[in-house]
């Protein structure tokens, strides 16, 4: 990457099912909250990406009654519909050109307003299986469970322990919505069975949300922040459509894997970094996404959690925060990794702190069975 | 001479559909306000403290200062018009909503001309759409004074503030 | 249409209003599901990596060629369950979860003679099935030309 | 860093109301092949693609998740953009910055789509969907349906439009045979476009002025129609544009401001303090942006060729001064002595613009994709017969407060 390009300000919102006040007030808040982290004001905002998406929000241009409120009043605005992680990376490439020195990047959800699972199947092929009415991203992704599981002879209780790593990891995260500490892979393999062998544990929860991130120039960056957090790699890739795609690996993961470490100059991605935050939309993708972030063999994701690896207190903690097991507002998952991730860095993680991280992942996902692929690789001074 | 048409062969169809009425919503109580003030004849907007300028119908956010407009302001009920368009008279079938007919539904009737128009009324710096009553098409121009015509019953509902009508 | 709850409002869409599509098929689509109503499945191969897709399409994804006509060849229809989940909820439409009395199989079916997935559900009981099980495809008594053609998909001995 | 990056390949479909011999991923294809056919590579040099429509007007959500297959995403780093009106703009520019960032070498930039989908002529409820919210939420505290009827929908299509229309005139003294002209100029244009709309050889003022009234001032022949179409570019660095075209059109300088809500209403049915949908402050602030970029001092003298989204003949006189390219209130003076025409000083959509084919989500970078046509000296019948050095696409989107802006020229940015 020619250009340096830094985190300056980032907030999220408290992750719930119902959050009681307008998208407006939603996005209007947190987008206060980080301008006055950042501590600059909305004049001098150079771009702003924003990320979210009709269906969901129940809007056709869902952005449109939003510039006001994400302080985009005669800036430059653009939305990507897609995971937050993809519009900061668009934002990123915005600011090397040089064009703008600030960036705001925003990306929100109201899964209240409408099941997302019922708009994941408004995404299926039209001409095929949206005729049959039988797939979504829960069946889909108990597919691709069922099928990796046969693969690799992991079983459901390998699956919960994710859940239970996960769930107690969140439950003293303050800004998720499920708070379960002490849950037991019993209770969750005993929750509703959505599609076996997915429980209601071991998806992830509907949540309303919104997460925002400023980005800034080095030069602007180190003249406003003291300890910015810099972009050091990123990678994206989208894998083909179900049909005719490996569900077996991460394929688009990969590639975008592989993208940003060779971009942040990384090796080793085991020793070279201190923690990864990752969007999860149900167990089994955990362990698949750790394989192939290159952290396992193929197959051998589970023993990661099984020796104790990925805890919180392991050698290479996943989630600290929960992860999207905890909360999940569609689009802003990815972006609430990178929040996630800048405050881990920059010490302000508070209960989930972990120690002594100076380089972080990212990830974010979209579409059934993380068809769509972000990483994003962060660092400290 | 006319379009040129462009033909080409169809291929067959699969259907679906979209359940746009099932979506939710979370608003403010602006509205609310809005309409029970109409009830009292009263026309309410939104201050902003950052600009000054007072929005009507009442909104939450003022994008140019980046700030809530907490403060109210009734405005008056005179106001000048900015901008009309005089419609053609109304047929029936011409024009669906929803896949309603305005004239079946009893909302128009047939042959009506009728003339919206964008309001501010005084002391406010937003339009308002609305219909203008009791003016004839050729006398209208931008910039003639108007005042509110209010619904015969008030019911603390939008439609309370049924118009405007020329002040003579 | 609106319940008081807090500082803010809940605002209820009208049942009513919904948007209705009818996608059109294209050339190959059309030949396929035509052909349905002659207990033919059709599949294209690609003319220049081989790769089988099923249903057809007219542009291969993995070298970019355009497939035609000539290409498509028949496939049984029937194969092999690579992966299946037992479904006990269903989406009704209108965005909600709907608890079935019956649960529901559905399968990732490797199609005999083809490269693609095909997913659909499998008429059987959720005991019974295991990967790696032949599934074959029935035929509705009455054919049209269309997906209605297909009974359904159910296990083979 | 500003790396320098140019457009080699452009692609279209033939864009008519009902293309029902192929499927949305099809269409999309279509294009997507002729603009690398254009460009003289194949898919495998494509590093990054960037893709957008509006959902709802098909009714598939998030479809480049389904029809990346058919558009080359498998496999590769893709974005998709929509910001409704804009998406194309949006697109466009969005594959500009991937280059230009230096993040991707090649990137293709694809937008369509296909109206036909729908049940609804002109997918109505897909449209409506933008403040249903807001209509729920009216509705329920009691907005009289004769007074929704008259304010949001006068004529159906036209809606605010209408308004607009009507604030220029007053502002400017242009009158309805001006749009007449510049409606009979689309449609004329047009008919040299193979790929366009609705195409009127020969179209005269006095034709369109035949056709009925919507409302004053809009007549039946002024209105855009609802196309299914597609279209794509490929965007190369400087290298490999060299390289691959031997006459590239390179990207100057680009924005994309937004304005407030335009319209009356903000989310939950607030008002909004713009008075004059007309006055577009966001396309002042963006010209002004752009030309800064691509060091353009005097528009109305530097700028050879524009392509602007001009559903209505109205939008072409009302944009093109608030880009500055004539001064305010004089656009339609212009126009009248012929200087916009194909022939003319400073040509003006000579494709016949979105007046004569739109296909929302594909309209911005078909103007993008116009504009680099008459620089590459590709544009066919419809080329300008002077050279064009400099040109300038726009497209406007949203409650009309999104603007994109593009500066494209023959040589790379100094």
């Amino acid at each position: 990457m020619g250009e340096k390009i830094g985190i300056i300000g980032y907030a999220q919102s408290h992750h719930q099912y119902e959050v009681q006040k307008t998208r407006e007030d939603l996005v209007f808040d947190v987008v206060k909250e980080a301008l006055a982290k950042a501590g600059i004001l909305r004049e001098e905002l150079g771009t702003v990406v924003t990320s979210s998406t009709d269906f969901l929000d129940g809007r056709t241009i869902s952005n449109v009654f939003l510039s006001m409120a994400v302080g985009a009043f005669l800036k430059d605005e653009s939305k990507v519909e897609e995971d937050g992680t993809s519009s900061l990376m668009y934002a990123v490439m915005k600011l090397i050109t040089g064009a703008y020195d600030v960036a705001l990047v925003e990306a929100h959800t109201i899964g209240w307003g409408f099941n997302p699972h019922q708009v994941s199947f408004y995404t299926v092929d039209p001409l095929v299986d949206r005729q049959f009415g039988v797939l979504n991203d829960v069946s889909a992704g108990a597919l691709q469970a069922k099928m990796y599981m046969d693969k690799y002879g992991v079983s459901e209780g390998d699956l919960a322990a994710v859940a239970v790593k996960n769930l107690g990891n969140g439950a003293v995260n303050p800004y998720a919505s499920r708070r379960m500490a002490d849950v037991s892979a019993t209770e969750v393999l005993k929750s509703k069975m959505f599609f076996s062998p997915i429980t209601e544990l071991m998806m992830s929860p509907i949540t309303d949300g919104c997460a925002v991130v400023i980005l800034a120039s080095e030069k602007k960056a180190r003249s406003v922040c003291k300890n910015p957090v810099w972009i050091e790699g990123m990678g994206n890739c989208q894998d083909p459509y179900l049909r005719d795609r490996n569900l077996l690996s991460l394929t688009a993961l990969k590639k975008a894997g592989q993208a940003a470490y060779q971009m942040a100059g990384i090796s080793d991605p085991v020793n070279d970094l201190d923690l990864l935050e990752v969007s999860e939309r149900y167990a089994h993708e955990e362990l698949m996404i750790c394989e192939a972030l290159g952290l396992a063999r193929e197959g051998k994701g589970k023993f990661l959690v099984e020796n104790g690896v990925t805890t919180k207190c392991g050698e290479l903690p996943v989630n600290p925060s929960g992860g999207a097991l905890c909360a999940d507002p569609i689009c802003a998952t990815g972006l609430v990794r990178v929040v996630e991730c800048c405050k881990q860095i920059n010490g302000e993680a508070e209960d989930h702190q972990v120690s002594g991280v100076k380089k972080a992942l990212a990830h974010g996902q979209f579409g059934i069975c993380s068809q769509k692929n972000t990483v994003i690789i962060l660092g400290g001074e | 001479m006319g379009y040129v048409k462009d033909e080409r062969p169809e291929t067959m169809m699969v259907e679906g559909d979209w359940q746009v009425g099932a979506y939710r919503y979370k608003a403010p109580r602006l509205l609310e306000e809005y309409a029970q003030n109409l009830k009292n004849k009263k026309i309410v907007g939104s201050l902003c403290m950052g600009c000054g300028k007072v929005i009507v119908q009442p909104r939450n956010i003022c994008g140019r200062c980046h700030r809530r407009m907490e403060e109210r302001k009734i405005v008056s009920e005179w106001g000048s018009l900015t901008c009309f368009v005089v419609s053609p008279p109304v047929v029936k079938g011409k024009y669906k909503l929803f896949g309603l007919d305005p004239v079946d539904t009893g909302a128009l009737k047939e042959g009506e001309v009728m003339i919206p128009v964008f309001v501010r009324f005084d002391g406010s710096d937003s339009n308002i759409a609305c219909l203008l009553f009791n003016a004839k098409p050729e006398e209208v121009f931008i910039g003639m004074r108007v005042k509110a015509v209010w619904a015969k019953e008030l019911k603390g509902a939008m439609s309370d503030l049924d118009g405007v009508e020329p002040i003579r | 249409m609106m319940e008081k709850k807090f500082d803010v409002l809940t605002v209820n869409g009208l049942p009513i209003v919904q948007a209705q599509f009818n996608w059109s098929v294209g050339v190959l689509m059309q030949k396929f599901l035509k052909s349905l109503a002659n207990k033919k499945f059709l599949a294209a191969k690609c003319p220049e990596c081989g790769y089988i897709y099923a249903p057809p399409r007219n542009t291969c994804a993995k070298c970019w060629k355009k497939i035609e006509e000539k290409d498509l060849i028949e496939i049984s229809g029937g194969g092999t369950l690579v992966s299946y989940t037992v479904g006990y909820v269903e989406l009704d439409g209108k965005a909600n979860w709907v608890d079935l009395k019956k649960p529901k199989v559905i399968g990732a079916i490797k199609l005999e003679g083809a490269n693609s997935l095909f997913f659909a559900p499998i008429e059987a009981d959720p005991k019974d099935v295991k990967i790696g099980m032949k599934i074959g495809l029935e035929w509705n008594s009455e054919l049209k030309g269309g997906w209605k053609d297909i009974k359904h998909f159910k296990p083979v001995s | 860093m500003f790396r320098n990056c140019a457009i080699i390949g452009c692609g279209q479909t033939k864009h008519t109301s009902k293309r029902r011999d192929v499927s949305a991923a099809e269409l999309a294809a279509e294009a997507v092949n002729a603009a690398l056919v254009d460009a003289g590579i194949t898919m495998k040099d494509v590093d990054c693609v960037v893709s957008g429509n509006m959902q709802g007007f098909g009714g598939i959500a998030q479809p480049e998740q389904w029809l990346g297959d058919w558009i080359g995403c498998a496999g590769k780093p893709a974005i998709r953009i929509a910001t409704g009106g804009t998406t194309g703009g949006s697109v466009g520019q969005g594959a500009c910055y991937t280059v230009a960032s230096g993040m991707y070498n090649v990137s293709l930039a694809v937008a369509w789509e296909k109206h036909s989908d729908s049940k609804e002529a002109g997918a109505t409820t897909g449209l409506a969907h933008v403040g249903m919210g807001n209509l729920f939420h009216a509705l329920a505290y009691g907005l009289s349906l004769k007074n929704l009827i008259a304010t949001t929908a006068v004529g159906a299509a036209a809606g605010v439009a209408v308004y607009q229309a009507r604030y220029y005139m007053q502002r400017s003294g242009c009158r309805q045979e001006h749009l007449d002209m510049v409606a009979a100029k689309n449609r004329r244009c047009a008919a040299k476009n193979p790929y366009a709309h609705l195409q009127w050889p020969n179209c005269q003022p006095e034709d369109i002025a035949k056709t009925d009234l919507i409302a004053y001032p809009f007549r039946y022949g002024h209105v855009c129609p609802a196309s299914d179409g597609a279209s794509a570019i490929v965007v190369a660095e400087e290298k490999f544009a060299r390289k691959h075209c031997k006459q590239p059109a390179w990207f100057k300088g680009l924005a994309s401001y937004s304005d407030e809500e335009n319209q009356l209403q903000s989310e939950n049915y607030g008002g909004v303090g713009v008075i004059d949908p007309s006055e577009q402050m966001g396309a002042r602030v963006s010209a002004m942006k752009a030309y800064k970029m691509a060091g353009i001092t005097d528009p109305q003298k530097e700028v050879d060729l524009a392509e602007i989204y001009q559903p209505f003949p109205s939008q072409e006189l009302i944009f093109s001064e608030r880009l500055g390219l004539f001064d305010e209130g004089t656009a339609w003076k212009h126009m009248e002595k012929g200087e916009t025409d194909i022939n003319g000083r400073l040509p003006i959509s000579v494709s016949g613009g979105v007046n004569a084919t739109n296909a929302i989500g594909s309209s911005a970078l078909q103007r993008i994709l116009e504009a680099a046509l008459q620089i590459m000296g590709k544009a066919g019948e419809h080329q300008v017969p002077k050279k064009v050095k400099t040109a300038v696409a726009h497209g406007w989107g949203g409650v009309t407060n999104y603007i994109t802006f593009t500066v494209l020229g023959d040589t790379p940015r100094g």
